[in-house]
């Protein structure tokens, strides 16, 4: 793992700010301080459901180092040594792990990890640790240990935070903190014991739809038994209001929400049915390893992102550009290989062409299958790849599906370029329209045709490094795409890239409306049929040209 | 443009010397349906005669095998058709057969259910479906076997060629098709089975399926019904209806005006064609012992038609052997070369199609002519071309 | 946009009225009107695009037109019907390229032809019998292949191949028949002959011919109908229509 | 005349091919002892079976180092039945009858072990069957060394329940459209039911095999726990479709402190192919987690290892469940003295194997292991914590108790009881 998202380490500074939170949590420490050395060991020894217990007496001991040994215990950095059951936070160095005493911070040596077990958490003891921990850290300079901080009082809704979560909320700045903080203070209002403030908390969600805020005022509609839990008619009220209200927003919002996601499946499909588009909408070629071609683009990031790993892991988030090219290249050369090889004596025969690469296919999965083994390989996503934008509205919209379909439009526009405004393109019309002509002409059609098959080939690599951005990277890859890549082409027209475009996103869109109220299997049943019914409408597709040379 | 009229554009036709490959074909066809029951069933194992159950049942998966491999012939071969479906058609066959093995359990299933086989048990379901009615009689099964795989290539067909889809967009509809199918048949709501599909048949007619007298009379049936097949789709390309298909796939527009309605004669080809693979289907899972979704699958409807083209299209005895050769070399290979085989079996479909465009059996003729000119040659020294130059157009 | 034809519609053999037809906005044919007469022989000029093949198109089946319809022997709307339907109304047509079945032998092709039960089943079934035997043995001899009757279609010459084609169309009686360019890429001689088989032939029934060679209508000197744009420009004689100057500048002229 | 002899010649050579073909079979020397390997080499299911493939060569190399079974040496037969269920069957057949094998180890999805079920039974051959699976199956001639639902879906549903997982009072099954996936989710939904929780709270889904996009399901999903109780996702997705699952639910932000994940089908080798940071804390529930520090596992990682010279290739349960059916099928054939089936079937029953993650694995006469129970929370480095084992092993169920008609049945195969599926005692035959 990139070991930036372990950042943000414990800081001098941060320290002073600490103490301040303490002096405010003063109450909680009355009781005797107890030894943190020995609720250390405790805590190590502890079975799991007991652990939670140990920690909120260490906090209560008000110790500045608590935070520290708290942190590790959440990272998984905590261990206990097996020669002598000590406790000790483990950090990776070269050679194992560099331990450190978790009370003084001394340095003990470098182990194996063979040496030390680790302090187990589970789910839920981390999740109490963090919402303990909120009020520590609720100062941090680090706004992702404030963002975290947030979210653990969201869960703790500690009343006793109330002060101190007010103070923060003042000072801060950063747009998504301040949005977590704000859901924390309603939190810990709705759990008030003043109907009053319970409201306020109800009526300061109004304006949100986000899933948080629908399960803090679901939460006050539940009955246990018979009791409802939230004693209050008026508050209750109140909720019911705010809840439904953002229902209907949120209504609107989900159509948003699911047209971008056929968009963005339409995009993928666009992608990989781009290639076939020109291998066989253009050149007539039933390229059955196309998928494939995929699927080497899918590999070629792998090995690039390797590379990358083992040569320049910080510079891991510029992999992704580099691989584009070395995909497109790897493909075009095995496509441009394959024409030479076989697809050139096929021509005028397009159906031998389906069997010959068939076979190609089959030759190349079991190619990758041998290099690589049959298992999946991990590509990474560059970290501007990860997440989501999370709008007001409570939709989310992932990073790697919106780039995807940027992606997808710009390679879409450069294909246009290409064939629209170069000479190599004004040349490959010429030879698919009319190849002894264009022979005549001077134009080196063998070459054209090499270059073209190059040029589908690399454009089905580029979608390689796309899908694999999505999906599994694996010698089936291809497979997954090629029966989805030709309705595409089929559908939209053949020999048309705007018809591909059309149809990938007609498609994309129908099917992930569909599948709302469908689901998934009975959504691409009913997409497929209604592939079969549309053709019957337009034997040609959508973007057939009508008239009579068409039909000869 | 340039795609549809190369798709249009007329196959080679083999030289018509069906007469002599028929005779071999169905003599073949006879010595497997009476020597190999008869070796298998008379010889003690250890005989150096004895031919093992194994390879029976593995002689009967390769002949219902090249009957999907005919049925694709007579479409494609002979009127142009090329269907990358049909292993929908086959695959209903076999659900037809599997549903009344299926209800042939009986009470015998791991529940004790007499009236619902073990999936839907464990399943919850209540009570039978409707369409599973009837499917406990053997003729009301054989019929469905042959009807369902007929009516769906109709209504698809009547749809497909009376808005004339043709060419590439008819081949991609066609895996459309098959797909949809799949996905429907994977679905466990539909009733059959889900994934796992259809196993565990113990009896056929009464008859034990495992006992090696059923195997050996279920391949002597599946050479019989092929035989039948294969003189029956004879019948048809030479009969007048024949030489029609022919004329469509050559120049459609010519055959529509001179006055035929084209979308029939292909329906009739389809639906024929269909309802063959359809008894090859059933003919194939109680040999096989099971029938899942798996079989919808576009890419088996390739696998089948790369058969028909390895063993030479338009020519029906090609198509037999190309089904049976293809199989066989799969069996061989993936049990001496298990890890390396796809490369084997990849570089002999490219091998083929640039060698050997008519097939390898459909080559034959060519063959013998070149072996004869070449002989002649070194008597006349008559210049002679290579092969595969004289089989490319 | 002259209605021309001295008989009105009802005795007429073909009526085409006010056809139009566009492809994605381009009008392929624009308000066409022209008249066959029965038993006439008529020439249809034009240059490319001008919308023969689609005139024929229309009037065959195969196009539905956008606008107008097409009257045959005065009371049949041939708008409604399909290729099938066409043909078995009396309607031959012979494509521009030369389109016979080319794995099939001479004397298949006639057969397949011939007037018969259309129906896959009849097919199936179909048997010749000594009176249809008799007539394409006669047919054979009229387009001249009779030695070639067992020969494979491919290996027939092009002009061959063209009196075949005709010969698919004659075995079927039709009323009315259209032959696109017959005579493209003949030989003169092979020309000579087709003109001496069309005058043969003038008189049984109407016969629509599509030419682009000047020499070869002149020598049929038969009424010439010339299409500019979908439409009818001019018709007459040949002789008088060479002298049509818009006839020239669109045409001739170029 | 002529025609007469073409006759002749094609009969002989009808007969010659047949000869040809029957005769590969014949004469085997009976020096070594053969041993199947019925996994997919090729197509969709390679992906999960090629490690089965190299795990048995790796076990049967070992055991010849120690001298082979019987004083005779083991030989694999390594076959590709290329995710090609009845394919399957045929080479199972191959197996048995052409190459004679003592044992077969194999098979990875249900589909493809109900294809072969039959020819075992008639051939009376022995199948080892290593994966998860759905249960409701006991055949005489196949051992179950995976986990039966109640060896994995049940305790991992009561983890989630339980105090420690976080008490989820809201549960989505979402699972591949088969039989494993319905299977599970219905005994789970009616033990959901004993435990009090309704069916409203219960979303179930199901997706296609290979299914890739999962936007709108991740995003049902996020919607199904926004009415206020704490949900937990159990996963029976099978193979590929994980990894754009997983992907998309990191994308969408679903945190394991949030919604955790429990999965029955994703284990080191499914991870292997991802980046899990996004994932840490999701869970899955096996019999065997590759971090299990015992001296029997460090020692079995390093000889996988070596074997298969690659320091990053992981270990899974279905691994271990061959690795202990192997040993157990060695013991009991040393133990029988002989390798006929139904000798060593008999010597099978009580078997005892030390498990990688410390315990004993017994097998029980229903023809299933008793194993622990691990559950275990995703890491960094696609390694798994555990967080909950059983106290004690698990007897694996062949028929599950929360179906009403399977509740009544019982396996055993103990002689003279014989009987996969049997409300009462069946005897062997006289």
């Amino acid at each position: 793992m990139p070991a930036c998202r372990r950042s943000g380490r414990f800081r001098f500074g941060f320290l002073m700010v600490l103490f301040t939170a303490m002096a405010l949590l003063a109450p909680i420490a009355v009781q005797a301080a107890e030894d943190l050395e020995s609720l250390v060991a405790e805590l190590g020894a502890a079975p799991l459901p007991k652990k939670d217990e140990v920690v909120q007496r260490m906090i209560a001991t008000g110790a500045p180092e608590v935070v520290t040994i708290l942190e590790a215990l959440v990272e998984r950095d905590l261990y206990t040594r097996k020669s002598d059951e000590k406790v000790v936070i483990g950090r990776k160095a070269s050679g194992g792990l560099m331990l450190l005493d978790p009370v003084t911070g001394e340095e003990l040596g470098v182990v194996g990890s063979r040496d030390v077990s680790r302090v187990t958490t589970n789910n839920s003891l981390r999740s109490s640790v963090k919402a303990s921990m909120g009020a520590l850290t609720l100062m941090s300079p680090d706004p992702q240990r404030r963002l975290e901080a947030a979210d653990g009082l969201l869960k703790s809704s500690d009343q006793t935070m109330l002060p101190l979560l007010e103070q923060a909320l003042a000072k801060e700045q950063d747009a998504a903190v301040l949005n977590a903080l704000q859901l924390a203070e309603a939190s810990i209002k709705l759990q008030s014991e003043s109907a009053e403030v319970r409201l306020s908390g109800v009526q300061a969600l109004s304006d949100r739809t986000d899933p948080e805020s629908r399960v803090m005022l679901s939460r006050l509609l539940l009955k246990d038994g018979d009791v409802w839990r939230e004693p209050d008619e008026n508050v209750r009220g109140a909720a019911e209001e705010t809840l439904a209200s953002m229902e209907s927003r949120l209504r609107m919002w989900r159509t948003v929400e699911h047209l971008y996601q056929g968009i963005s499946l339409g995009s993928v499909l666009l992608l990989a049915a781009m290639g076939l588009a020109i291998t066989f909408g253009v050149m007539g070629v039933i390229n059955m390893a196309h998928g494939e071609m995929v699927m080497l683009g899918a590999y070629t990031t792998f090995v690039i992102q390797e590379g990358f790993r083992s040569a320049a892991p910080e510079l891991f988030g510029w992999s992704l550009a580099v691989a584009l090219p070395a995909a497109f290249l790897v493909s075009a050369l095995v496509g441009v290989a394959m024409e030479r090889g076989c697809i050139r004596f096929l021509y005028g025969r397009p159906l031998e062409t389906l069997l010959a690469t068939w076979g190609i296919s089959l030759i190349l999965q079991q190619t990758v299958r041998s290099i690589f083994g049959p298992t999946n390989r991990e590509v990474g996503s560059p970290e501007w790849m990860q997440g989501a934008m999370e709008s007001v509205a409570g939709i989310t919209l992932t990073y790697n599906r919106l780039y995807i379909i940027l992606f997808s439009f710009c390679v879409l526009c450069a294909v246009l370029l290409v064939l629209k405004k170069t000479a190599f393109g004004l040349q490959m019309r010429a030879v698919t329209q009319n190849r002894e002509m264009a022979r005549a002409m001077g134009i080196p059609t063998g070459r054209v045709d090499a270059m073209t098959f190059g040029l589908g080939s690399g454009i089905a690599g580029i979608a390689g490094v796309a899908l694999s951005q999505i999906d599994n990277v694996s010698p089936n890859l291809g497979q997954a795409y090629i029966v989805d890549s030709f309705m595409v082409v089929v559908f939209g027209g053949v020999g048309n890239l705007w018809g591909a475009f059309a149809g990938a996103m007609s498609l994309g869109v129908v099917n992930k409306l569909l599948e709302p109220w469908a689901g998934a299997v009975l959504g691409k049943i009913l997409v497929l049929v209604a592939i079969i019914l549309f053709i019957q409408k337009r034997p040609r597709g959508l973007f057939a040209l009508r008239g009579r040379a068409v039909e000869s | 443009m340039s795609l549809l009229q190369r798709l249009t554009a007329p196959q080679p036709q083999a030289p018509g010397k069906g007469r002599l490959a028929s005779v071999i074909l169905l003599t073949i066809l006879a010595a497997i349906a009476i020597l190999v029951p008869l070796l298998n069933l008379t010889q003690a194992p250890g005989s150096a005669l004895h031919v093992p159950t194994y390879l029976v049942s593995l002689l009967g998966k390769y002949l219902c095998f090249a009957m999907l491999a005919l049925s694709i012939d007579l479409i494609w071969g002979f009127c142009g058709i090329l269907s990358l479906g049909h292993g929908a058609f086959f695959a209903l066959g076999g659900y037809a057969m599997g549903m009344y093995l299926m209800r042939q359990i009986g009470d015998r299933g791991v529940y004790g259910n007499a009236e619902l086989p073990d999936f839907m048990v464990f399943l919850n379901w209540k009570e039978l479906p409707w369409y599973w009615y009837g499917f406990d009689l053997f003729p009301f099964a054989m019929v469905m076997a042959l009807f369902v795989p007929g009516l769906l290539a109709f209504v698809f067909g009547w749809l497909a060629f009376r808005s004339r889809v043709s060419g590439v967009y008819l081949s991609i509809i066609t895996q459309a098709m098959t797909y949809a199918l799949m996905l429907a048949f994977f679905r466990n709501d539909m009733g059959f089975g889900g994934n796992n599909g259809l196993t565990d048949f113990k009896d056929l007619l009464g008859f034990d399926l495992q006992a090696d007298t059923t195997r050996a009379a279920l391949l002597a049936a599946t050479c019989i019904a092929l035989g039948g097949c294969y003189l029956l789709c004879r019948a048809i390309v030479a009969s007048k209806l024949g030489r029609l298909i022919a004329a469509i796939r050559d120049d459609e527009p010519r055959v529509r005006f001179l006055g035929y309605r084209v979308e029939n004669f292909k329906l009739f080809v389809f639906v024929l064609s269909a309802m063959i693979a359809g008894l090859a289907g059933a003919l194939y899972v109680p040999q096989v012992g099971i029938i899942n979704p798996g079989e919808f699958a576009p890419a088996n409807s390739i696998e089948a038609v790369i058969w028909v083209a390895i063993g030479g299209r338009g020519t029906l005895y090609g198509a037999i052997a190309g089904g049976v050769l293809v199989n066989y070399a799969k069996t061989v290979l993936t049990g001496l070369i298990p890890e390396i085989w796809l490369f084997a079996l990849g570089a002999m479909f490219i091998a083929v199609t640039l060698f050997f465009p008519k097939g390898l059996v459909g080559s034959l003729p060519g063959a013998i002519d070149w072996l004869k000119a070449k002989a002649g040659a070194r008597s006349a020294a008559t210049p002679t071309r290579p092969l595969a130059k004289e089989a490319g157009e | 946009m002259t209605v021309t034809g001295k008989a009105s519609y009802a005795e007429s053999q073909l009526y085409v009225d006010g056809v139009t037809v566009s492809f994605d906005g381009f009008k392929a044919l624009n308000n066409l009107s022209f008249t066959v007469d029965p038993g006439e022989m008529r020439a249809i000029i034009g240059p490319n695009g001008a919308g023969k093949t689609t005139m024929m198109d229309v009037i065959t089946g195969k196009t539905k037109p956008d606008e107008g319809r097409v009257i045959f022997k005065g009371d049949i709307d041939l708008g409604k019907r399909d290729e099938a339907a066409v043909v078995a109304l009396g309607i031959g047509r012979k494509f521009q390229r030369p389109s016979v079945f080319e794995n099939h032998t001479v004397f298949d092709n006639l057969e397949l032809a011939i007037k018969s039960d259309r129906r896959p089943f009849a097919c199936l079934f179909d048997r010749l019998d000594g009176e249809r035997r008799d007539k394409i043995d006669a047919t054979l001899e009229r387009i001249g292949l009779t030695e070639q009757k067992g020969r494979l279609a491919g290996q027939l010459s092009h002009g061959q191949k063209q009196w075949l084609e005709i010969g698919m169309l004659l075995v079927q009686d039709p009323e009315l028949l259209f032959l696109d360019e017959p005579v493209a890429g003949m030989t003169d001689q092979e020309t000579e002959g087709t003109v001496e088989l069309l005058r043969d032939l003038q008189g049984e029934r109407s016969i629509v011919v599509v030419e682009h060679d000047m020499a070869f209508v002149h020598a049929l000197g038969v009424k010439v109908t010339v299409l500019h744009e979908g439409s009818v420009l001019a018709e007459g004689a040949m002789d008088q229509v060479q002298n049509d100057p818009r006839v020239i500048e669109v045409y001739l002229g170029r | 005349m002529g025609k007469l002899t073409k006759w002749k010649g094609a009969l002989a050579a009808a007969a010659l091919g047949v000869a040809a073909m029957a005769g590969t079979g014949a004469a085997q020397a009976q020096d070594t002892i053969k041993v199947g390997v019925l996994h997919s080499l090729s197509g969709t299911m390679a992906i999960s079976e090629t490690t089965l493939k190299d795990v048995m060569l790796m076990l049967i190399e070992d055991q010849n180092k120690k001298g082979g079974v019987l004083g005779k040496k083991l030989e694999p037969v390594v076959v590709d039945p290329a995710s090609d269920w009845p394919l399957f069957a045929e080479k199972a057949r191959e197996l048995i009858s052409k190459e004679g094998v003592a044992v077969t180890f194999g098979c990875w999805t249900s589909v493809s072990r109900k294809s072969v079920l039959p020819v075992f039974e008639e051939l009376n051959g022995m199948l080892f069957y290593p994966v998860q699976y759905e249960g409701e199956e006991s055949s005489r001639n196949v051992f179950y060394t995976g986990a039966a639902p109640n060896q994995q879906a049940i305790p991992a549903v009561d983890y989630l329940l339980g105090a420690e997982g976080g008490e989820a009072k809201r549960i989505v099954l979402l699972g591949t459209d088969y039989v494993y996936p319905r299977t599970t989710n219905k005994i789970l939904r009616s033990y959901l039911n004993a435990k009090g929780i309704a069916d409203a709270d219960i979303m179930e889904n199901y997706t296609p095999f290979g299914h890739s996009d999962w936007q709108t399901i991740v995003a049902q999903v996020k919607e199904f726990a926004s009415q206020g109780k704490k949900t937990a996702v159990v996963s029976t997705i099978n193979g590929d479709a994980n990894v754009p699952f997983y992907k998309e639910l990191a994308n969408q932000g679903i945190k394991a402190e949030d919604i955790p994940v429990v999965a029955f089908s994703v284990g080191e080798e499914e991870l292997a192919g991802l980046d899990t940071g996004p994932l840490v804390g999701h869970l899955a529930a096996w019999n065997y987690f590759m971090s299990v520090d015992t001296p029997e596992n460090a020692e079995f990682i390093k000889t996988w290892h070596a074997f298969i010279k690659d320091e990053k290739r992981v270990t899974n349960d279905p691994m271990e469940a061959h690795y202990i059916g192997f040993k157990m099928w060695v013991q009991a054939v040393e133990q029988a003295g002989t390798t006929d089936v139904d000798a060593v079937r008999q010597a099978m029953y009580g078997q005892k194997v030390k498990n990688l993650t410390g315990g004993t694995a017994v097998m029980n006469t229903n023809h299933h292991l008793s194993k622990p129970v691990l559950i275990g929370e995703i890491l960094e480095d696609g390694q798994f914590e555990i967080v909950s084992a059983t106290d004690d092993v698990v007897v694996g169920d062949a028929w599950s108790d929360f179906i009403p008609e399977s509740a009544k049945l019982t396996a055993d195969w103990t002689y003279p009881w014989v009987c996969g599926n049997c409300e009462k005692p069946r005897f062997a035959a006289q």
